[in-house]
């Protein structure tokens, strides 16, 4: 047994808070949430350049071959921002979608670009008025002459505004089960007839994509055509921890400055922080905090060393998604007014803690699947 | 017991008259919008217009004397003027007015006879609107700790320092605020009330950028902002009650901001929210039909049955002249952090939807996803929950004495 | 609006509340939580004597005719005990399902003895691994020759032990709809073949009863055979805030408890109550106790002025139930050890609240029944 | 990282070693039960012989020193020990000992080199046993105000007073608690630390009628009891740590008791509510086949979770040694709390059969039933949640300084 990282780890893990301290200070990440994608092109060409976009990307196509613990120490730094941008639409859940379910051609093609961030990736799955899950991909893709034109809206897609190629997820067959038939389709966002937009709000960076008569050659499809959710299904398997330590990264930077301001904020001539009622909204941001940790940690753990982990993975989205929610909600209670004030920052998180809340599924339906994983 | 709110003949005849007189007068531009930031200054002028109009009849504050511009009217008659009015959306006043909320019963109680003609028709007539300046950077919770000064310099007081999380957007006519008169003087022996004109040299206000500025109370709040006092010379008649006895008179209004008034009305939230669950459709079906929402919407429905019955119960309290005890701040503390277990059942229920205004998926017209936000923001204006906790721990009695709990939190 | 009691319930809840102090101190009732029934003949004679058991039973039926809000009142002064005994199993619930299914006959044989209390009700409804609601019904009353013979089990039923009578609930007929086709028998409970049994445990009074092939005449049916499921819950909808109310003299019993405690036990040289944690702990029990009250009076009010009440009945139960239940919880946080001791009294509520919690359907039932009564 | 424990050769045959004495060692009669009041005196001698046995081998106390009787043993070996010891459904030692448990490293770390040869080998043998008594009816949470005098009488010690919610059923031979050795000073210096004989005159046992007496940790604690001290004399020689130095010595156990040192193991409420819900129909099918059941049972699994992973957290810490903060106190906390919302979830899932021992219906031998009491008697043994919330508040580095804390709670 060991539970702490192992010395790379720890390398990583420095140069990272370093890169975020001194790049992305909180006059910048304030800048970010203004900005269109979240991430301007030079901040993404060097994020890109540094490696950290290309992590688990294997070394034969341009990537680190990096395990998922090496990645999530990364993401967790990044989640103390938190930094916005596609690195994990792209570089994880768009990167491992080609690998779980392209052709060894379609890896050679995509990959390299992906790691070096001259492509950016963002998986379109999710459709007006459905429920997250197999079943909400209604989206067809009519063939035609080798081609496939795709008609429809897909909604909540995270970063495709940044995107240059979608993955869409299609309905190509019908069948009673949901999860069959279904295809991804590699889409350039350059295409006649695709058009993304931001929406606005209190979440950020999560757009509606629509889809006119868009002509994709049948080359598009990743891997076997009918055969999407399987593939997509394992690549967010390995997704999920890496964005459940964004999501714990989130808690700690949030735990710290309520920690910080608890010790440094007087009222009633002495440091709120002396009150119980302060202290216990810290007590419950912490718990959440380290339960987001430790069961993130535990499904990273039997990924990397190919345990059977779904039920693992599913727990730790319940409760990383739920923890940095409520974690937001406790660092409100402790600081009061200045923390509804955009310049201090904690409200970067509050409206990220809500935006990535039902991101590849809410904290119910991950309940329902380690139920099912734990074969209730 | 009876529930319901009873009207007599001649109460149901002055609701037919304000009816009439708000059929009229409420120009149909005038409309509640989520965007509360968005209100334009021409909205805003008609607002100022009604609320002149309501006050040239002593509707605008009701329940006060005739003598100086208010209504002289009952409780029921109040709640007959606020249930038309809040049938176009709108509150009494019809914008946001803290100050005059807040510092008119301060001033009755405090004022001397010239103050009270001097300050209070305005008010309550609607020619001012008026802005109350509690917070400082350093004085949240712990209000009395405020460090702005207003120090006697012949007939003036000279103000300094700073104020936040105060007022609206738009224009202000008079600003009260809390200062030390005597720096050298205990905790709650040091400060004084006064009533400034804001136009006054050296009063700088400067909007700040927050999450949402509303929150709880008061009618489309839009926007918050800090106040800075550069040497200000104001008049010694505008210090109200005394000086150095500011405490006790700013505390005249607490009660009232601790939701001891109680409340009865609808719930808007609850009537958008339901009607977007019957009119929408998940998976091909209502989402009312869903099993998990449904489960949502009652948790939703148990918290505002709760809220509602705790207000009316306050309500009635204070109508019969019923002693209270903690009655008022448990309905605000369940009020406010009711307002965030319900963001989250929300959100639950309504995933993205409930964070959007993108107008293709917007709910109802923004509601929804400014309440997501409002109900972080609304936590704190009026008493963070914690000070509403212990108000209602010392009058459960369980608390310090009144002696010490001025001074301490806990 | 007046939402006060009027002076004769004033005056009712002072003779009722001395009747406590005086005939059932604490010493009393820890006595009667070790007793069979809860109720000793003495005991449950001179309570039926004061008229408090026929409270609702109109005055022709030998009852007080009382309003529900009249018997609340009492009810909750019985709460604050808790005194146990089969005063609501016989005088309301009991009592009011032979008033909504009863016969004029059955009525004028019934309840002038269930108002003088010479007899006892108890309803038997539930049965073993069913949910809550008609179709848990499934024991069958098989007729022949103009009686019905009963075999089968029904479980939880409570004061099944101190009854003289059951009204038992039986499916005389097959339906879709499985509120149809149940009747009620009034069941003699010295006829052979009829055996009950207290259950123990972390509970109180509530017995399994077993039928074993009793006969009893068609004419025990109440009112008209295969109707008695409508009937019941008429009955159930009138008697469940007059539970609640029970529930609400808990709470407050609780509430004193935790209130004195914390202002009398010194540690660290002041009173807990002086620690904003243990205030945190009174404040949230004030808040179920009052949400118990206040829900639980606007139903009892829709009720006797002829509303429509159905959703507030099923509101006040889940709020109740959940109060009490949590009421509970927060004392013994108040209390710690001595909270355990039973001599102190805190457990005789704590078993209660565990007991009542899903009497006649449990807060999910409950709000589930809500959202029906809403039209959601 | 690795979360598994991973044995070296080495270790799997010691393992095989343990697993061979259990088998001849461990007799059939000794079973574990819910109804731990109904431990019979042939069971519990049944108990204190297999301890003597596990003694005899060092096997009782393994991390203790060999030179008092204990194993020498690594923290390794331990886990193997109580892993193999929990096949049985036994913990170490397999009754109910906390004296032995927390007060030996209180003698290890305070005792004269006479005290420890006197007092160590025998506990550590297992041929006493040994209750702990700090609570006493005016001193729970505030363990420093204890009242019980001992006051210096020529070569003796007489002692006089009471303490509560003490030890379990059976006999007992040994008993240590503190006690005001100096009436006149101040706080945490006016108290000495006793190791007693149970059979000295004066004292007596008076067991309590309790909800339960379980809660948490230790073996079948049974019952608990007052006891009585009626001018006892003690010699002198049963003070350890110093005259008026015992709050330092009762200080020395308190990490141990707030959950710092880890643990590792099946859930056995998770498996029986499991097991049950998978061979339990409710309307005809299985009960983990309905959706609010499967929901409630997630709600549980998520908690317990949590809980392991805390607790092999710490255990981690404790192994690796690692720097510790609040992680103790924070599982002690959660496992506190969390059984109390458990059982609340179970009571939705099971109503009235999660309370009923009734032997037709009870479910998995009354533990369900048992937890049900347990979980509200387990939120105060070793410290309340507020204790744990304290310590560990002050941990993160908001609470008190620790001069400070240690005389107050808040």
């Amino acid at each position: 047994m060991d539970l702490s990282l192992n010395e790379q780890q720890e390398l990583l893990k420095r140069t990272v808070a370093d890169f975020m301290v001194h790049e992305c200070p909180k006059t910048v990440l304030l800048e970010l949430d203004r900005h269109e994608t979240g991430a301007p092109p030079e901040l993404w060409n060097r994020i890109a350049a540094l490696g950290w976009v290309g992590m688990l990307i294997p070394q034969q196509y341009g990537g680190g071959g990096n395990s998922l613990t090496d990645t999530a120490v990364v993401y967790e730094e990044l989640g103390k921002g938190p930094l916005p941008g596609p690195y994990f639409s792209s570089g994880v859940l768009g990167a491992l979608t080609v690998l779980e379910a392209g052709s060894e051609e379609q890896k050679r093609q995509i990959l390299p670009n992906v790691a070096r961030g001259s492509q950016i990736l963002s998986v379109a799955a999710q459709e007006p008025a459905r429920k997250w899950g197999p079943g909400m991909v209604q989206l067809t893709a009519t063939p035609q002459n080798g081609t496939l034109t795709l008609n429809g809206t897909k909604l909540f897609i995270h970063d495709a505004v940044a995107a240059t190629h979608l993955v869409v997820a299609v309905r190509t067959q019908a069948s009673q089960n949901p999860a069959q038939g279904i295809s991804l389709v590699v889409v350039d966002k350059s295409l006649p007839g695709v058009s993304a937009r931001t929406l606005p709000g209190f979440l950020g960076w999560v757009c509606e994509v629509k889809f006119e008569n868009v002509r994709v050659p049948a080359s598009a499809v990743l891997g076997q055509a009918g055969n999407g959710w399987p593939a997509f299904a394992r690549a967010m398997e390995k997704a999920i921890p890496i964005l459940c330590s964004y999501q714990v990264g989130g808690c700690e930077a949030v735990f710290d400055m309520s920690v910080e301001y608890s010790r440094t904020r007087i009222q009633f001539a002495q440091p709120i922080g002396r009150f119980q009622r302060v202290q216990d909204h810290i007590i419950h941001l912490t718990n959440h905090m380290d339960a987001a940790r430790w069961t993130t940690y535990e499904a990273l753990w039997k990924l990397d060393s190919d345990r059977p982990a779904a039920s693992s993975v599913h727990l730790a989205k319940a409760v990383s998604s739920e923890g940095y929610y409520q974690a937001c909600n406790y660092a409100h209670e402790v600081h009061a007014g200045i923390g509804i004030s955009r310049e201090y920052g904690l409200t970067l998180h509050t409206k990220m803690s809500r935006t990535l809340y039902q991101c590849l599924g809410d904290p119910l339906y991950h309940k329902r699947r380690m139920a099912d994983a734990l074969d209730l | 017991m009876n529930f319901e709110v009873e009207y007599t003949p001649e109460q149901e005849a002055f609701r037919k008259e304000v009816q009439s007189f708000l059929k009229v007068n409420v120009p149909a531009g005038l409309v509640t919008t989520a965007a509360v930031e968005a209100i334009t200054h021409e909205q805003y002028l008609m607002q100022r217009e009604l609320g002149r109009k309501l006050g040239g009849k002593g509707w605008l504050f009701p329940t006060y004397p005739k003598e100086y511009g208010g209504g002289g009217l009952n409780l029921d008659q109040t709640i007959i003027l606020e249930e038309e009015m809040d049938q176009y959306g709108l509150s009494l006043p019809p914008y946001y007015n803290s100050g005059g909320n807040l510092g008119a019963p301060s001033i009755l109680v405090w004022g001397t006879d010239g103050q009270k003609r001097q300050f209070l028709p305005p008010i309550f007539k609607g020619e001012v609107r008026v802005w109350q300046l509690l917070t400082e950077p350093g004085a949240g919770s712990d209000l009395a700790s405020v460090k702005t000064t207003a120090l006697r310099d012949g007939d003036d007081y000279v103000l300094s320092g700073q104020k936040i999380f105060v007022g609206s957007n738009h224009e202000v006519d008079w600003l009260w605020t809390l200062a030390v008169t005597d720096p050298n003087a205990p905790r709650h022996e040091n400060l004084s009330w006064f009533m400034l004109d804001a136009s006054l040299p050296g009063i700088t206000i400067q909007p700040l950028d927050l999450l949402t500025a509303g929150g709880e109370g008061g009618a489309g709040s839009g926007v918050k902002n800090s106040v800075f006092f550069d040497d200000v010379r104001a008049p010694a008649s505008a210090l109200v009650g005394g000086e150095n006895n500011g405490w006790k008179v700013a505390t005249t209004h607490l009660e009232l901001e601790h939701g001891g008034g109680g409340h009865i009305g609808r719930n808007r939230l609850w009537e958008r929210l339901l009607h977007y669950c019957m009119t929408h459709e998940l998976d091909g079906r209502p989402m009312t039909k869903d099993q998990d929402i449904r489960d949502l919407l009652m948790d939703i429905y148990i918290d505002i049955e709760i809220g509602r019955l705790f207000g009316v119960r306050n309500y009635f309290l204070t109508h019969a002249k019923k002693a209270r005890s903690y009655e008022g701040p448990q309905s605000s503390m369940w009020r406010k952090s009711g307002n965030l277990r319900i963001a989250g059942f929300i959100q639950k229920i309504l995933g993205y939807l409930a964070l959007t205004t993108d107008p293709a998926h917007v709910v109802e017209e923004g509601h929804i996803e400014l309440h997501q936000r409002s109900a972080i923001v609304g936590l704190h204006p009026g008493g963070t929950v914690e000070v509403q906790k212990l108000i209602m721990a010392r009058r459960i009695g369980i608390g310090r004495t009144v002696r010490e709990e001025a001074g301490r939190l806990a």
